[in-house]
């Protein structure tokens, strides 16, 4: 059997597959739960400065070949967060990443200052919350000074833990927005964040179903919207990408990596596929490689940018 | 199982108490005893709820009224449609010689089990507790089975809780194991007793749930990290031995540990 | 049977259904095959002022839920498109809508020019396309103000051909987009063209199997994107809107009807669905109507916004 | 059929001509004769190709090389891989007591298909034609099949066309119905025979293709607009009849046509 060990950004993981945000992350147990199930790291959901409850139901829809979500950033505030670190590094050996978004710039120094005195293995920012001081309420993460300001934010404030912007696929030149992190100081890029949003009508009762009427779209679906945006992304950044969007099969893990990823995140999956995904990824993995002689991922990793 | 949501005209609106109302919906996919459903009301809200029955004449949901979505589902009537995904869960697996012992609102996942009980021809008795008679729904459905009360105040059977009776019928005979569906605290109490007599459970719990799917992790216990709504909402003594919050306050909306 | 007739800047068709730019309508006779299978309208190709081969193969790929496109413009030009336009009227009654697309501003009025000359029921506009005179070939129709400027060149020349703007769902702010095209005169909007773009990889040959890398995203696995794209530009314009991208069965159009949909679109459909999905589609939508005791569409277009 | 790529590994290659070749793969979906597959060929472009034979022992295609793809392919070797999406098309109906007309890379389909009709054993003869001996591929595979040869420079069998051969035969004894594949123009020349005798045909089309599942609209024949990839590329004369463009110039990659 080949290993999988990868290393991102300096930090260890034995196998590249990574819990995306938002998917189990709510406490350090139920982070464990896929870690009992092989993940190589886990992150949490992601966290403001404040607790909130969230939109009422449904807020997570299935939808043919994906799922809508429209959460409305739910999670128990940077304080209680911190706390769930701390219970995780007591019992889980694999790194945490853990996620933070702001409504305001200040809001998401603020929240990075709690979270690192909690010593995440990573810090991811999720900069695709709508950012309340614009216009349209647009978010941080299709204005790319913006993002780049909060990368600069966020990284004073987290010294020597790695920090990893988490773009959104609706951004325009994905590419040039990643270079711009990585030289406001980025340790790495986490893509992609859901797809659309998208709106799923019941044709009966004649409403939006998602109380928030619309969700981002993730899973199968939007796979090939991610391969691309982390093969541009490769073309463009020297620092590690931790691919996520729509992978449920080792051959989806295969090809973010063949894009380029260091990593894999995996959300919509563990649904779809089962909490088995990330054992089954990692088994077809190093099947692959044993098939194809490599000695290891470091062999194939953004071989399908070489061209 | 379906995880996409369809909407279903109600069949049928029935009240079996001042806040309790149950709806009959057709054709919906079939479900085991203790599964759920994830319910959509257009507007309100979306819940997880237990299958009180389900035959050839329908599905049938039993709702309490006690915050806003369960309020407003009481208003809904014959011809409205609500949404629908599921059944979601583990359900209780069927066993012979048991006793059921059912709470509150718990009664509902129960008397789908009964139901599915008898027509498996398992033998099972039945313990069910209220806090007075008007708040006791099904009686007559569970009186024919030979079910014993309990109130709060009396009103019906034994004066006092389910649990009392409980441990009085395991004094009389014993049981293979034991079913129980209701308010953490009688559960905690259950599951007290059912290790004294060494006997095997299946307990029914309830969380907090936002997506039915094992996705969100709202539903997760604390310790084992167990998803009531993959992997429960039903959980055995193996289960429960590695969570930490059984019986204990849990997580609100945010995901916060409420205390 | 209730009737399907819907009326689109001026337009009637006796059902809502459109053949979607790209699919079949190469020619008159490859256009004739859908209404020959019940479309209400049928859309050509979008063409350029010269003809172009566009890229070599694999240009089109099924994926997972969906498909990826990539032709590369290719096109036989709007003066053999022109020839077309004429031809196909000799033999269909049903209206025709010519799609043009430029790579510079000028070259949309110029193809323009050409296309109205063979006078389509109406002219579609495809502003997806990339922009050569832009730093990084970014598609027009990203930019807001680019946009605006090709509908009013266009439609000075169209003259009472009524104009339909074709959108991207990567445009920012879709719904404020519809409405400068409004303002800027468009008699209506099309919307969406095809998502992302996306990149599917081969993991033996580790190369990108597009003969472009990536291409649009198309199929069911759009939907749920397209319909709330449909939902904010029903909201914000009051020309009317058709509504395309990912319909496979009468419910999926419905769900762009409550949308605020006048007539839909069909594509990757054809393909998926079939050719028979013109059909299925009208008399699923006409079945609903009955059993919902509707005498028309008019009945419930836009409805999902009225909550 | 798999819409979706997936490449192969080559298991072999022959070569039949000076530049014709057969590559086999193992695992491919089975096809009906007269089907095609879409084969891609990593940075170099993605083309229509006839099964030339499926057997127990892997599927075959045979390619000759005009143009920068199929002179390509031509360097393929056993190892390589190349993708495959398919079969596409309707293929050909099996019938009895048929004549199969082939001229030049048209031999590919119809040997399958003789293949095949021999496996039913259904009674058929066959006509071939190419420029010169060297060009005639399959030739011992379809001398055991009693095939009469025709070639332009009389290398071989009959001095002239296959379609004159085609005209010799039927004056011979009576058949009911042909096949046939080759350069339009033959098979514009068999349909012309064929009505004369009042015979049913099918006849195997070539059009450029840029999906093959009946999307992009570049294979559909004037007047008819069929599509050759869902509806053909196999066609009767009941599909013929509504088509203009059958043995005149067709459209190029950019839907142009060509004059
Ligand atoms: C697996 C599962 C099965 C369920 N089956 C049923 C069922 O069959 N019938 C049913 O009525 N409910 C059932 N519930 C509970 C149901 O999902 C809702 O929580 C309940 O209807 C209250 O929702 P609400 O939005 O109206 O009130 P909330 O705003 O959610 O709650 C209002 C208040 O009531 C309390 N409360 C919530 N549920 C109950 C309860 N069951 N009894 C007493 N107090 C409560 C809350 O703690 C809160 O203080 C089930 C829950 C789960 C997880
Ligand atoms: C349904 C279908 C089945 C086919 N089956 C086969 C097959 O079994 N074997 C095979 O070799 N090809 C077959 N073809 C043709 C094949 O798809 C390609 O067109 C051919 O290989 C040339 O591609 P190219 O890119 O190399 O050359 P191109 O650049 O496309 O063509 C180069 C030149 O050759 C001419 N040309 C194209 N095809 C032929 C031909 N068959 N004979 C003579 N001249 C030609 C072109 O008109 C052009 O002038 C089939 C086509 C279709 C539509
Ligand atoms: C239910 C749900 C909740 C999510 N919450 C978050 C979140 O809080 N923060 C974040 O950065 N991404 C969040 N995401 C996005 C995922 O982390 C991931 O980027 C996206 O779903 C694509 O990956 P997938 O297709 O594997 O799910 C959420 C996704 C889902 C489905
Ligand atoms: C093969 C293909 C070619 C297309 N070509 C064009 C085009 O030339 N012009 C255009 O405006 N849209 C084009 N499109 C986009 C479609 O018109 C449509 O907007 C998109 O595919 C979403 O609809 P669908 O999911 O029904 O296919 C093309 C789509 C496909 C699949
Ligand atoms: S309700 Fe979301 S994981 Fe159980
Ligand atoms: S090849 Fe595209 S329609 Fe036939």
């Amino acid at each position: 059997m080949v290993e999988l060990p990868v290393t991102l950004a300096g930090i260890k993981l034995h196998n590249p597959t990574v819990l995306a945000s938002g998917i189990l992350g709510v406490s350090a147990s139920s982070a464990a739960l896929a870690v009992a199930h092989g993940a190589g790291a886990v992150t949490l959901k992601s966290c403001g400065a404040e607790p909130r409850l969230g939109h009422r139901g449904p807020t997570i829809l299935p939808v043919p070949g994906g799922l809508l979500n429209a959460v409305g950033l739910s999670n128990p505030g940077a304080a209680a967060v911190a706390h769930e670190i701390r219970d995780f590094r007591g019992r889980c050996e694999v790194p945490l990443v853990a996620s933070i978004f702001g409504r305001t710039e200040a809001e998401f120094g603020e929240v990075a200052a709690i979270i690192c005195d909690a010593h995440p293995a990573l810090l991811e920012v999720n900069v695709s919350c709508p950012n309340v001081s614009s216009e349209f309420g647009t978010p941080f993460g299709l204005d790319h000074d913006a993002t780049a300001r909060i990368t600069r934010i966020v990284k004073d404030i987290a010294g020597t833990i790695p920090v990893f912007i988490k773009l959104s696929p609706q951004a325009h030149n994905i590419g040039s927005l990643a270079r711009r992190c990585q030289d406001a100081g980025a340790d790495g890029i986490t893509a992609i964040n859901s797809v659309g949003p998208g709106m799923a009508i019941d044709v009966y009762t004649r409403r939006p179903i998602l109380s928030n009427l619309s969700g981002g779209l993730s899973g199968r679906a939007v796979l090939p919207v991610a391969v691309r945006c982390v093969y541009e992304i490769a073309q463009n950044v020297s620092i590690p990408i931790i691919g996520t969007g729509g992978i449920t099969t080792p051959e989806d893990a295969l090809q973010m990596i063949l894009a380029g990823a260091t990593a894999v995140g995996i959300g919509t999956g563990v649904h779809s596929t089962g909490i088995s995904i990330f054992q089954e990824v990692c088994r077809g993995l190093s099947e692959y490689l044993e098939e194809s002689g490599f000695t290891g991922l470091d062999d194939i990793r953004g071989a399908a940018n070489d061209r | 199982m379906t995880v996409e949501m369809s909407t279903y005209v109600v069949a049928e609106v029935s009240q079996q108490a001042d806040l309790v109302k149950t709806i009959r919906l057709l054709d919906v996919p079939t479900a085991m005893p203790g599964q759920f459903f994830l319910i959509w009301l257009p507007g309100i809200d979306e819940k997880p709820i237990s299958v009180s029955n389900q035959t050839s004449a329908g599905t049938e949901f039993t709702i309490c009224g006690v915050g806003p979505w369960s309020t407003a589902m009481l208003q809904v009537e014959a011809g409205d449609r609500v949404g629908l995904r599921g059944p979601f869960g583990n359900g209780f697996a069927l066993a012979d010689n048991t006793l059921l012992v059912g709470g509150g609102m718990g009664v509902a996942p129960l008397r789908y089990l009964a139901h599915r009980l008898m027509e498996e021809g398992r033998s099972f008795d039945l313990v069910v507790g209220a806090r007075d008679a008007s708040s006791l729904i099904f009686r007559e459905e569970f009186g024919r089975w030979g079910a014993r009360f309990a109130t709060d105040n009396g009103d019906l059977g034994h004066v006092g809780t389910v649990t009392e009776l409980l441990s009085e019928m395991l004094r009389l005979r014993a049981y293979d194991s034991l079913y129980a569906c209701g308010p953490e605290g009688m559960l905690a109490a259950v599951r007290v007793i059912a290790d004294e007599h060494e006997m095997a459970y299946q307990l029914a719990l309830e969380r907090l749930m936002k997506c039915g799917i094992g996705l969100c992790g709202h539903c997760c216990m604390e310790g084992s990290g167990l998803r009531l709504c993959v992997e429960g909402p039903v959980l055995t003594r193996e289960m429960l031995d590695g969570t930490a919050e059984f019986g204990l306050p849990h997580r609100d909306g945010s995901g916060r540990r409420r205390t």
